[in-house]
């Protein structure tokens, strides 16, 4: 079975690594590149807990062939704190409680940057219909969608300051 | 364990020769997620993935003639960001942005939404509706087909050996016209439709239907088109009566099964329902679009 | 938002409990750092896979492994065969008891498979790809025999049986024929004949409640790996790192020291992980090919292999005087237990009546097995199920009353010193509480709009309490770790920090949590039935107070005073002989110089836990219907819960909010589907219908505080009751909107356009 | 001398179908010694499966547990959780 050569930018920086042709991105984040923040929960697109940032567009990492990331652009969960400062999503979702075993969290937080970069002042119903495919069965979603809303507040008011 | 390739081509012609050449082994990919799913359950093992966005204009929304022209790899979220798709033709986009999460947004195409020729595609009654055709390439050229006769039952496609959709097209609007396109679902996202309907309508100065045409998702091996519906519309204001007779003539050329997202009953009750609702819904956008 | 009701005088004067600290560990699952069940790998590591059953009942003719074995890359192969014989034996381990046989059966079949998915052979390669070609290349030749899905069905004298040396217990006559019923239970009181004689109104109905998921969103994962001296060692996700090391030591016959088990981070249990799949497997399988095995389920097998909760039956009718004074209660519950016995119908009997106060009543529970993936636990386990029929008919017998649902609740409510319905007599409950919170909540006053309705029901949950091991050991730096057995499933690193912040009078910061591996804390019974806080939360306060009386006698010492002059405040020692003009001693001070005064300061202790408090909870519910669709909106929705005391607040709240979703869940649309071959037709996330985000309106938490004394802060469980409600709260609303009784779930739409289609 | 009530379960397996027994027993473990001599077979499948609720308190597994003559003591199925 030949492996591809993918060379690709991940979180900025450049990464190279090899891939069957049927391995999916998330495989490579996770066994090649060893960013296992990124999580498997059902390998079909339905529950958001692989959401990367690929090109600009909030994608499923598990719906992604490795082989699709050559020369592309992905950004992970690992990539969200800057130098070891935690992003405002990130804080938020800590202060609210927003995670109990925080295995969706990472896909949620991905998904929630990709929200309010697109719409920095979401109303709660279009903060849950971006969600919608990031499931949470832990909170029941009130903590999640409240930790979302805030960090928009925060941003918003940085933009303004 | 048979072997995989990966290609990833820059022109249309190149793609259809490696496809040719594979038989029925290739596979296109535009967005991929009805592919890969269907990969990593086992259920298709192919022996070539031909990857279709780096050929030109495979992504991207031109205007034409009046029209539009949809690279086969467009994402759903590239459909809702359009400056004037969505005012010209709003049923089409609403129905491909229903496709699956924001994720799936992201990725999904109406082309593979198209090929994937499930009956419950949301985006098929609706481009069915607005009469879309489709550019085909293959080993032997290209031809043009339209949207309805891509799928021939539940995952097979009048497509042959080698071919795929490089772009759908998109008719021009003429005044007072317009679309919509509803589905049921038991959640309010990410479910399959149970069942979806597209409705496309034309008005006179007096409000007047003039031409109409309505397409139903999963009640059916195809996307169908209901004639005698979308006839008795023509010359109403879509009044009670109008929608009464739409409601009974949609449910008579429902064909659903039974399976687990529901019952060939509910199906046919249901569809009756979101025909009506969405014909008042392209009716009043048609109303709109002075 | 939520209001903090009835927060009593407790003489304590909480600094930390109470308020809503950071979670120690937020910062490592918000930058992906956590290390859950599949994260975790071993250099040298080879891939497990399991070969599963399609057909959900036959007879295992023979199974041949040669050309798989022959395949290149192929380490290890290992079947039912390859587990010792086991006797049937009851022990202890997860869940209370359960059956080492049936456990070992359910991780690879012998003789039989019993359901769709069950496990028969596993394999180890050196890649994922080898593994899945080695499967294929496994020949299983089998006598496929009728099945039997449904719980009436496998009750029925003629149904397909699954162990033909199975005979019905509890019965009053022995049974000459085996049979699907594994026993029968009953709770009685009273003359029920009587009572209904009594009885100015009946209620009578069947309901039914189909198999659902705990849902959880990380699938088992595990790493493991048989040293070539027969030390073991497991990384895996679960509930209990200490059950795992019980079963495999049990399954495999090796002694329980021999196995060392790390707890992973855990993405979800709900009682799901309460047992072993995969882990036996693995070190099978990495005993044979020498080297550490990794197995991760796909959804399917979570869906198909692992357990859901049973399907069941609910035949109830109530029977009450014409001022609301109900007098008769029978309940008959069905319940499916899955390929191997252990339903929980023996808690949905003891839930089922456990609000109301009714002098005449019969309970009967039928455990039944049945060809579907046995059952595991599910939050409030069998408690969801006999509530939906109960509070359904409750608040149909309400309605024929003409009264209202809170107040006709009230006049029948339990209350302190009143038996349960399961034996004891309740003390120190906050059930009315929760009643009167709800009915002092705006939301009970919101006008109601065209197709919409408002559903009440209520729940109980024992709570557990239970065998924890707990240390507190102090840094020279003045900091302290806490060390403790049980995974931390939704914050309880939280809730250990803070009691022990609050008895060493630390600033919660510097209290480090940590969930150890089986070799480095004493035994723990897992997280699980509500009891981490309480029971591991229990040992902790212990621990705490061990180290706090060591810390006065090492003030004592430096000081030269007796320990009687010593007291301990705000994390620091107070010579209270004011003659000697000592400065306050802190933590710090006394750290730093433990060397002198003994060596290094620590205590551990290990308790079985008693006195857990029972809770209760009373969920309000307003929906919408399209009556033409058949689609519901859940429009407003608020849980008030008495919860003791809530140590982390915003936890306990999350706790509530996560069980009422999964309970909405559970009424609306989740369900197995089997096609006619007795094969899962929805095993994935798409067609299984969990909700999400868009699916839920905000959930507001009420939490009422009725201190339970057995508890240092007066804590009792509060992850069980939440989910117990919702099923009946919501079916109420539904009915209310469209004006006709639901009685199924999933009330999805087809279900109820055809109830709308009736009227 | 204590009474104590079997609710639920299947005790009566073992005691011929009596639910209600007067033992006279200080502490648990004593109880269920006594019990099993009455009912043999009985104390092992009280250890296994049953629970005991004293004065309103649900015990597992706690044989110290002091009794008086006037303790409620239920034997009830044990319990677990999710």
């Amino acid at each position: 079975m030949s492996k591809q050569h993918i060379t690709a930018t991940v979180n900025g920086d450049p990464v190279e690594f090899l891939s069957e042709a049927g391995a999916t991105l998330l495989d490579a984040l996770r066994d090649e590149l060893g960013l296992t923040g990124s999580k498997e929960g059902c390998g079909s697109g339905d529950c958001g807990a692989c959401s990367v940032i690929l090109d600009g567009r909030l994608v499923c990492s598990c719906l992604v062939l490795a082989a699709e990331a050559e020369g592309r652009r992905v950004e992970t969960i690992e990539g969200m704190a800057e130098g070891g400062v935690l992003h405002p999503l990130q804080r938020k979702f800590i202060e609210h409680a927003a995670l109990q075993c925080g295995f969706c969290t990472p896909g949620l937080l991905v998904a929630a940057k990709a929200l309010l970069e697109t719409n920095p002042d979401p109303s709660e119903s279009e903060t849950r219909y971006w969600l919608a495919g990031n499931l949470c069965r832990c909170t029941g979603y009130d903590k999640v969608i409240r930790a979302v809303m805030d960090a928009g507040a925060e941003l918003r008011q940085a933009r303004v300051a | 364990m048979s072997q995989l390739d990966f290609l990833a081509p820059t022109s249309a012609e190149e793609a259809a020769r490696a496809l040719a050449a594979s038989g029925a082994e290739g596979r296109p990919l535009s967005g991929g997620t009805d592919l890969l799913v269907q990969l990593r359950s086992g259920r298709l093992k192919p022996g070539l993935i031909v990857d279709l966005k780096k050929i030109p204009g495979a992504i991207g929304i031109r205007e034409e003639g009046g029209g539009f022209v949809i690279g086969a790899a467009t994402p759903g979220a590239m459909l809702g960001e359009h400056p004037s798709l969505g005012r010209v033709w709003p049923g089409v986009v609403e129905a491909a942005s229903l496709i699956g999460s924001t994720q799936i947004q992201g990725r999904a195409s109406m082309a593979g939404n198209l090929c994937n020729a499930s009956p419950a595609a949301d985006s098929v009654p609706a481009l069915i509706a607005a009469r879309a055709t489709c550019v085909i390439v293959g080993p032997s050229g290209r031809r043009t087909a339209p949207a309805n006769e891509i799928a021939i039952g539940p995952g097979r496609t009048s497509l042959q050996p080698g071919e795929f959709v490089l772009e759908i097209h998109l008719p021009p609007r003429g005044r007072r016209a317009a679309d919509a396109y509803l589905r049921s679902i038991p959640r309010t996202e990410m479910d399959i439709a149970v069942v979806g309907a597209g409705v496309s309508l034309a008005l006179d100065a007096d409000g007047v239907i003039t031409e109409a045409r309505v397409a139903l998702g999963a009640v059916g091996p195809t996307v169908i088109v209901a004639e005698d519906a979308a006839a008795g519309l023509v010359g109403t204001r879509a009044d009670d009566a109008a929608m009464a007779s739409l409601d009974a003539a949609v449910r008579a050329v429902c064909r659903p099964i039974t399976d687990k997202r529901g019952t060939a009953d509910f199906r046919t009750k249901i569809a009756g329902v979101l025909a009506r609702r969405v014909a008042g819904i392209a009716y009043a956008r048609a109303k709109e679009q002075k | 938002m939520t209001d903090v009701l009835d927060r009593p005088e407790t003489g304590l004067n909480l600094k930390v409990v109470g308020t809503r600290p950071d979670r120690p560990d937020g910062v490592d699952k918000v930058t992906g750092r956590a290390t859950y069940g599949a994260d975790f790998s071993m250099a040298g590591q080879l891939v497990g896979k399991i070969l599963r059953s399609p057909h959900p009942h036959a007879r295992i003719l023979s199974i041949d492994t040669r050309k798989a074995r022959a395949l290149p890359g192929v380490k290890a192969i290992v079947t039912g065969a390859d587990f010792p014989e086991q006797a049937s034996q009851e022990m202890e381990g997860g869940e209370g008891a359960a059956n080492i046989r049936d456990i070992a059966m359910n991780c690879l079949a012998r003789d039989k498979v019993l359901y769709d998915g069950h496990a028969l052979a596993a394999v180890a390669a050196t890649s994922s790809s080898i593994a899945d070609a080695a499967l294929a290349l496994i020949d299983i030749r089998y006598e496929v025999l009728p099945h039997v899905t449904e719980v009436e069905a496998a009750m029925a004298a003629d149904a397909p049986i699954l162990d033909e040396s199975r005979f019905t217990t509890g019965l009053e006559a022995k049974p000459d024929k085996p049979s699907n019923i594994v026993s029968r239970m009953q709770l009685k009181r009273g003359d029920l004949a009587e009572g209904f004689a009594a009885a100015d109104v009946i209620v009578e109905g069947r309901y039914t409640t189909p198999a659902v998921h705990q849902g959880y969103i990380e699938p088992h994962a595990c790493v493991a790996s048989w040293s070539a001296d027969g030390q073991c060692q497991v990384w895996a996700s679960s509930q209990g790192q200490f059950m795992i090391r019980t079963y495999c030591a049990k399954i495999l016959g090796v002694e329980a020291s021999d196995i060392r088990v790390t707890p992973a981070e855990i993405g979800g249990g709900f009682g799901g992980k309460t047992t072993v799949y995969l882990e036996p497997v693995a070190l099978a399988l990495s005993r044979q090919a020498g080297a550490p095995v990794k197995m991760v389920m796909t959804r399917d097998e979570v869906f198909r292999a692992t357990g859901p909760t049973s399907g069941a039956v609910i035949e109830v009718k109530l029977g009450a005087k014409s001022d609301g004074t109900i007098v008769a209660a029978d309940v008959v519950l069905k319940y499916q237990a899955g390929a191997f016995p252990g339903s929980p119908v023996a808690p949905g009997c003891m839930t089922a009546l456990a609000c109301y106060d009714v002098p005449n009543f019969l309970i009967t529970g039928y455990d039944v097995v049945n060809n579907t993936p046995k059952v595991a636990a599910y939050r409030a386990p069998g408690a969801p199920i006999s509530a939906f029929g109960v509070e359904s008919a409750v608040d149909e017998l309400a309605g024929k009353l003409g009264m209202d649902p809170i107040a006709f609740r009230l006049k029948n409510a339990v209350r302190d010193g009143v038996k349960a319905a399961y034996g004891p007599t309740y003390k120190n409950i906050g059930y009315v509480e929760t009643l009167e919170a709800i009915a002092d909540h705006p939301h009970y006053r919101v006008p109601l709009g065209p197709n919409q309705g408002r559903g009440l029901a209520v729940g109980f949950w024992f709570n557990v309490g239970g065998e924890s091991t707990a240390a507190v050991n102090i840094v020279d730096d003045g900091s302290a770790v806490v060390i403790s057995g049980n995974p931390d499933i939704g914050g309880s690193r939280a809730s250990m920090a803070m009691m022990a912040a609050e008895v060493l009078g630390l600033p919660v910061e510097r209290v480090r949590p940590i969930v150890a591996d089986t070799a480095s804390i004493g035994f723990s019974m897992l997280t699980g039935g509500s009891r981490t806080t309480f029971a591991t939360g229990m040992a902790v306060t212990q621990a705490a107070q061990k180290v706090v009386e060591d810390l006065k006698r090492r003030a004592a010492e430096i000081w030269d005073v007796g320990i009687d002059q010593v007291e301990w405040a705000n994390g620091s020692a107070l010579c209270l002989d004011a003659a000697r003009n000592k400065p306050d001693l802190t933590l710090a001070a006394i750290a730093a110089q433990s060397g002198k005064t003994g060596g290094p300061i620590g205590a551990t202790v290990a308790l079985n836990a008693q006195g857990a408090g029972p809770g209760f909870g009373a969920h309000l519910c307003d929906v919408e219907v399209d009556p033409e669709t058949g689609r519901v909106t859940v429009l407003r929705y608020t849980a008030a819960q008495d919860v003791g005391r809530a140590i982390h607040p915003a936890y306990v709240e999350g706790q509530v909010q996560g069980g009422a979703a999964q309970g909405i869940g559970w009424a609306l649309n989740e369900e197995y589907v089997f096609d006619a071959g007795g094969r899962m037709e929805n095993a994935g996330f798409l067609d299984y219908r969990m909700p999400v985000a868009s699916d839920l309106p905000m959930i507001d938490t009420v939490l009422v505080e009725v201190p339970n004394p057995r508890h240092p802060f007066g804590a009792k469980g509060v992850g069980e009751v939440p989910i117990v409600p919702p099923l009946a709260a919501v079916a109420n609303a539904v009915s209310a909107a469209i004006g006709v009784r639901m009685h199924d779930l999933p009330l999805s739409p087809p279900r109820i356009r055809a109830a709308v289609d009736t009227l | 001398m204590p009474r104590v009530v079997a609710a639920g379960g299947e005790c009566q397996r073992f005691t011929g179908g009596a639910t209600t027994f007067d033992v006279e027993a200080a502490t648990v473990r004593r109880l269920i010694d006594k019990l099993d001599a009455r009912y043999p077979g009985l104390g092992e499948y009280i250890d296994k499966r049953m629970a005991i609720s004293i004065d309103g308190e649900i015990h597992q597994d706690v044989g110290a547990v002091a009794l008086t003559p006037t303790s409620e003591i239920y034997l009830i199925p044990r319990i677990g959780g999710g």
